[in-house]
């Protein structure tokens, strides 16, 4: 086992956390184009947002003849013990997105989510000329995603001492939850003239729920840079949304999973540019 | 004499027959006047309208489940159903270059054919409505992740449209109060809609009547799949996109709404009414408690007590009339 | 009598909401003796022993047990004073073995686990009692009604109580069961074993009973030796006198006085031939004419109920035909069936007769739900003047006509049934034990409505294992023995060993 | 002359009733050749491993569900108990720092008691089961955020151990099969769980035969918090970490391998080996489409066409054998 040729016949097992967003469907598009550049074939699992689902699926896959693994973990802890046992068998592991704590990676090519909701914080407040009162929407708990923008977030806000977070609600990183928690929360908060979204998805539920108000009297800064996402700043509904590089995520950790292969020696991290898009620089990304 | 006591009752408001149809009402009541002490913001009219909006999508679904809980069957499918429907009717804008309000009607028919299959593996393929809507749901999951390749489409603007405003009127709250009628009239009134409450208290009683009763079987889920499009045409409307992973869940909410409103999971009980209220007392909570904004964590806390207190109120009542 | 009662219901009275079931009653039961309970359906008979059984708790007066007021909060605390209840509606639990119903709340343990030979021996143990020979790990549920009643009341038997009550456990059972079981009876008297004993068969009272007691509306009418006349326990029981149990013109052909429809007395309205459906019943022929009733006799599992579900279309058969006024029926077609006029009452009301959590109005309405609609819709006034009107014409005991069904008495359930097909207009009536449970007055009532639709043109083919009301009313009898025709017999030969003899030659052989 | 046939029948491997008894099996096999004959990996030592640690969560959960069904109810609230439990264990041992093993215990306990409070619910607050389980699934999800403040907490060595190996033999599939054994014994061996069939199959029958009808539907939910306790900790063993989000909807699988067993939602009916197998077939469908690389938007629609088919298989043996 191990080293092999990356001819045809080489296996890769992606497992993904869950393929029900965009975010992740543009990570997986950037891995099967490099794949399919590298010669090899790459086998992508879907975890449902399932620890134990992609528990199952690492197991399966070290079944089976698979020459390296590319891991996006649903939960960074979770997921230790599965890549344990990989590596146990040599089998070298990429993660991609987000780390898994506890378990020796081969490689990790990442974004800094926390590095990001502080990014989020320093857009929010500039267009809100430094002061207000700011809804943060949330996603699910008990996500890493989630924790760890809320996390950067709050931190980022201490350095504005006249902004206050007047509420924090869930709303699950779905769309149409983001719409009805927005619109019952603007109703007890009038006054908000900020929002934080933990994805753009919420965000652009908010932005629904805001209607006319939305970048006029309430700036809404959204996270991950999706389509749907850059399209709204264009519009100027969103204000900003801290753009990850989910197709140069997905490429690279396939780039280094072929590298790991062949035995070549790579970098233990590999990090991705998390960028703050706004009206001036959304030309760069657009798509 | 018996007679003549009779038009007595029937003159005034019978409010004690009105509570006694009508389960979760009082806890409803009690809900809202909760809220009203609790918050100012709470009975305020856009709040008012906002909840309307907010429970069309749940009650439009659950409209549609209480036909198939009035059968005696369940219908796991009809949140994947909702997100299909509103998938197909976006792509056949986008995708297939349809006109608008054609991508809406085949968002329909998308549903209605959903439904029709779970109807026929259920009546005619005897597998049980838990198993057929199972593997509908996991099937209607996963056609809307093939059609979208998981990315949110736009919809029509004729699909747009039911999330937005009839002039004053907020659509969405226009759409749920004809769909209350229709499904309110077509379960009291007509053949089918009472042969429905005799599949589910006695499908053998029904047959041996000579009730359809397959036939009976595919119309009910056949509606639940055409309700659930509505439904997710509505969502996808108000949120001018069609998403994958919309009204996911919401199949147990639509349950709960109709149970919460005096159905019983067993078959042969259950009104639209009564499903209205149950949805009102679920999207009530939830507002409510953005209102108050309750820490996401306890809010999930406070959703379980609150929904076991509103159905536990009406059992109670229940109890002390009978008593 | 200065003996002291084993258990006494004083002056006690049971209301269900706004309606008063029972006012008043006072009703003993004496060690070694059989007290039987008397009275119309709806009388209230039923309502009275639930409350001597655990089940409901008297509103007025009192219970004495051995002398001793007591409560009997539970069916257990009713069973741990000694007392046993034969239910009218079978409470068995149909996915279960016959051996766990009959010891279901008494299952024998070791260990801590339930003892499961003990628990089939004591199971055989009580089957055996009334000559219920069969394999104790059947599923109830695929036991035949007549076999499950047998089960039920071998369960109350291996209770060993000091006091029995047997509400109506004969209505499902042939002769033949119920002479087992009034053997027992016999034998648990003479062990000092009080019993209340409730039938609508009057000539099982003076066979087994000693005292009556009748119940009128709910309210104590008489108390009267077992020996009492039949007539006169009629009159007290329905407050009139009854000329004629069986008001049957049986001389051999329908009555001539009848007016006669254009087709001719003797169409063939009905005709099976050949009918055969594997394992259920083989090769059946038979005519029905106009204006006949064709009686089916046969045992318990000969076939009868089978037979006459094929022909309603409610069971698919393997070959042969059913032709109603010369069209043949496809199988497997209610529909259809009910198209040509065919109209079904099935054996088991609860089960399939009714929806029981349904309003009397709509039970009645069901098989003309569709043919009455207009344009899909539900002709709500019409249906409930015709609903209204056949409930009066059968004397259906309700509360109002929307009360659920589910809380009329039995034999007013039975009506129920009945009445959905007089609505349905039904021609050709398919009537499984028609009158079971059924009370004296409205059992002639509905022997008139038979006599109504023979007289109109119509035929009825009625599978009955009371042989008094076959020979009673049938013009024809045909008698089956394990799923074939064993013999036909005119009204004027058929006696009741002349149908026993045929129903049963080689059965007795097996036993 | 009957006696003597009796034991003929006796003697022999009676595989009639058992096919007759064992309701998907028929699928499964048919599952699994499909399989062996489309991939190599199907049948190999590690991989039938693999399938027997993944299967042991949801079948726990399942037999604790197994219960309920049998006794008419339904349980929706195991998935989060299952989560609830874990937590509570890790919390009890890293926040409290209790030793581990009554750290372990104290899960089970968490698990028992929330299944109490829905067995008293139903039982004695008379709210549908539907309902009860469903509030209780909010709250425990609720106060699995609240206690880990939504994250995951590290699982004491006792726990992790039960995510691990007993020499060669994984101990996910010890602690399966024992469980499968105790629920067996429960349900077929001991008074308590017959009667559990005698009040799903009829409860006014078993109210009239003076079973304590109420203290039997409260043990068979207390079993059921106790058996998604039980699943809840060999999940958080495998994973070395209690997880705020573990075993979110499960419940559905978990119904969904009972019913696939061959129960029925209206109770009576449900074993111990027929939910194994239904759990086995949800697996093995998972299983074999990752070996498959069936992709993943394709895999949910082929999901539900297994399931359905696999219930499909059994429903028509049934008809053919009938007839
Ligand atoms: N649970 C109930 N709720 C309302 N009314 C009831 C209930 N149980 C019985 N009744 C009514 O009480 C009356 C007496 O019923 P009961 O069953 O005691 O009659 P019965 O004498 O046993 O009749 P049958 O011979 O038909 O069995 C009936 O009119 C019936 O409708
Ligand atoms: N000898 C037998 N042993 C066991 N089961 C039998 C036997 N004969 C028939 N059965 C079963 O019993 C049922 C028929 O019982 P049922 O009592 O309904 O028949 P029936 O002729 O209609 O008698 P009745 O109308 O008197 O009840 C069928 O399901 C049949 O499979
Ligand atoms: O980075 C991704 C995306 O932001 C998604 O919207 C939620 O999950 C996160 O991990
Ligand atoms: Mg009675
Ligand atoms: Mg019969």
């Amino acid at each position: 086992r191990g080293g092999g040729d990356a001819g045809g016949s080489t296996k890769i097992v992606m497992a993904i956390s869950t393929l029900n967003n965009p975010f992740f469907v543009e990570l997986r598009d950037g891995a099967q184009a490099a794949a399919k550049k590298a010669g090899v074939q790459l086998n992508i699992v879907d975890a449902q947002n399932d620890s134990a689902t992609q528990a199952n699926q690492l197991a399966t896959a070290a079944a089976g003849a698979t020459k390296a693994v590319i891991v996006n973990p649903v939960d960074s802890d979770a997921a230790a013990s599965a890549v344990k046992a990989l590596t146990k068998a040599d089998i070298p592991v990429v993660a991609v997105d987000r780390t898994v704590n506890g378990a020796a990676l081969t490689s990790l090519v990442a974004s800094d989510n926390v590095a990001g909701g502080r990014q989020a914080a320093d857009e929010l407040a500039r267009s809100m000329g430094e002061k207000g009162s700011v809804i943060a929407l949330q996603g699910v708990s008990g996500t890493s995603a989630s924790r760890d923008r809320g996390a950067g977030f709050a931190e980022g806000m201490k350095a504005y001492p006249n902004i206050t977070v007047v509420a924090k609600q869930t709303a699950n990183f779905d769309r149409a939850a983001a719409l009805d928690v927005t619109t019952n929360l603007m109703q007890a908060h009038p006054e908000v003239t900020g929002l934080f979204a933990e994805n753009d998805e919420m965000a652009l539920g908010a932005v629904q729920a805001l209607g006319a108000r939305a970048g006029t009297v309430v700036m809404v800064v959204g996270f991950d840079g999706t389509a749907d996402g850059l399209a709204a700043i264009k519009k100027g509904t969103l204000v900003a949304t801290i753009a990850q590089q989910p197709a140069e995520l997905g490429k690279l950790a396939v780039e280094l999973a072929v590298k790991a292969i062949k035995g070549t020696k790579v970098d233990k991290t590999v990090p991705v540019e998390v960028v703050s898009v706004t009206k001036t620089n959304v030309g760069d990304f657009a798509k | 004499m018996s007679t003549t006591t009779q038009p007595a009752t029937r003159r005034g408001f019978d409010y004690k027959k009105f509570l006694a149809n009508n389960g979760a009402l009082v806890g409803l009541v009690v809900l809202c006047i909760a809220l009203f002490i609790a918050t100012p913001d709470f009975l305020t009219g856009q709040n008012l309208l906002n909840i309307g909006i907010q429970v069309s999508t749940v009650a439009v679904l659950a409209f549609g489940m209480t036909f198939v809980i009035v059968a005696g069957g369940i219908d796991l499918s009809v949140g994947a159903v909702a997100a299909l429907s509103a998938m197909v009717s976006s792509w056949l804008f986008v995708g297939a270059g349809l006109p608008g309000w054609l991508a809406l009607a085949g968002g329909l028919v998308a549903g209605l054919l959903a439904g029709v299959v779970n109807g026929l593996a259920n009546a005619y393929g005897k597998l049980p409505s838990f198993i057929a809507t199972l593997a509908m749901l996991s099937v209607a999951r996963g056609l809307t992740l093939v059609i979208s390749d998981g990315r949110p489409i736009k919809t029509p603007a004729e699909v747009s449209f039911l999330g937005g405003n009839l002039g004053p009127v907020p659509m969405p709250i226009v759409v749920l109060l004809v769909a209350a009628l229709v499904a309110s009239f077509l379960l009291n009134r007509t053949v089918i809609g009472r042969s429905m409450y005799a599949v589910g208290g006695n499908a053998e009683a029904a047959r041996l009547s000579g009730l359809p009763v397959k036939r009976i079987l595919v119309t009910v889920f056949a509606l639940a799949g055409l309700f659930a499009a509505l439904a997710g045409l509505l969502l996808a409307g108000r949120l001018d996109s069609a998403q994958p992973q919309a009204a996911a869940g919401y199949e147990l909410d639509a349950i709960a709404a109709v149970v919460i409103g005096g159905a019983s999971l067993s078959g042969g009980l259950g009104k639209i009414s009564g499903t209205f209220v149950g949805a009102l007392v679920l999207v009530v909570i939830r507002n409510g408690l953005n209102l108050l904004n309750v820490t996401s964590f306890w809010q999930q806390v406070v959703i379980g007590l609150v929904i076991a207190l509103a159905v536990g109120v009406d059992v109670l009542r229940r109890k002390t009339r009978s008593s | 009598m200065s003996q002291q009662p084993l258990v006494t219901l004083q002056n006690v009275g049971k209301t269900f909401g706004p309606v008063t079931v029972i006012k008043d009653v006072t009703v003993s039961v004496y060690a070694g003796k059989v007290q039987v309970l008397l009275g119309e359906n709806g009388a209230g008979k039923s309502t009275l022993i639930k409350m001597m059984a655990g089940v409901y708790q008297p509103d007025a007066g009192r219970i004495v047990v051995d002398g001793k007021t007591v409560t009997l909060p539970t069916t257990r605390a009713a069973e741990e004073l000694g007392i046993a209840t034969i239910h009218q509606e079978l409470n068995l639990v149909p996915t279960l073995s016959i051996a766990e119903n009959v010891m279901l709340g008494r299952m024998p343990t070791r260990h801590g686990m339930v003892d499961r030979s003990a628990l089939r021996n004591r199971a055989r143990a009580a089957l055996s009692l009334i000559g219920l020979d069969i394999d104790v790990d059947t599923l109830v549920g695929e036991l035949g009604i007549a076999r499950q009643q047998l089960v039920e009341i071998a369960k109350a038997l291996s209770i060993n109580a000091r006091i029995l009550i047997l509400d109506e456990p004969t209505a499902a059972l042939t002769r033949h069961e119920t002479e087992s079981l009034f053997a027992v009876m016999a034998d648990l008297r003479s062990r000092g074993v009080g019993m209340l004993f409730i039938s609508h068969h009057l000539d099982e009272i003076a066979e087994v009973g000693d005292t009556v007691t009748v119940l009128r509306d709910g309210e104590f009418i008489a108390e009267v030796p077992a020996s009492t006349p039949e007539d006169e326990l009629v009159k007290l029981m329905v407050g009139r006198s009854i000329e004629d149990q069986y008001p049957r013109n049986t001389g051999g052909a329908p009555q001539p006085a009848a007016p006669q429809p254009a087709e001719t007395q003797s169409a063939e309205i009905l005709s099976v031939e050949h009918l055969s459906s594997s394992g259920r019943f083989t090769d059946i022929s038979f005519t029905v004419r106009a204006g006949e009733v064709l009686g089916i006799a046969g045992l318990v599992g000969a076939g009868r109920t089978e037979l006459i579900r094929a022909i309603a279309g409610a069971d698919h058969y393997d070959s042969g035909t059913v032709t109603v006024r010369g069209r043949a029926l496809p199988r497997g077609n209610i529909q259809a069936a009910i198209k040509a006029g065919i109209g079904h009452v099935p054996e088991d009301r609860k089960g399939q007769g009714l929806v029981t959590s349904a309003s009397v109005n709509d039970n009645l309405g069901y098989a003309t739900l569709a043919s009455t609609a207009r344009l899909g819709l539900v002709d709500f006034a019409g249906q409930r003047s015709r609903a209204q009107a056949v409930a009066t014409k059968l004397r259906i005991r309700m509360h109002t006509i929307d009360q659920p069904v589910g809380a009329l008495s039995g034999g007013n359930q039975q009506k129920a049934v009945f009445g959905r097909w007089i609505i349905a207009a039904s021609t050709v009536l398919l009537l499984d034990e028609p009158t079971r449970g059924v009370d004296v007055g409205a059992k002639v009532e509905i022997y008139e409505l038979m006599n109504a639709i023979t007289a109109a043109g119509g035929a009825i083919v009625m599978v009955s294992s009371e042989l008094p009301e076959i020979l009673g009313m049938s013009d024809r009898i045909l008698v089956m023995r394990d799923g074939r025709l064993a013999g036909e017999l005119t009204a004027a030969e058929a006696t009741q060993d002349a149908v026993m003899t045929l129903a049963a030659r080689d059965v007795d052989e097996k036993n």
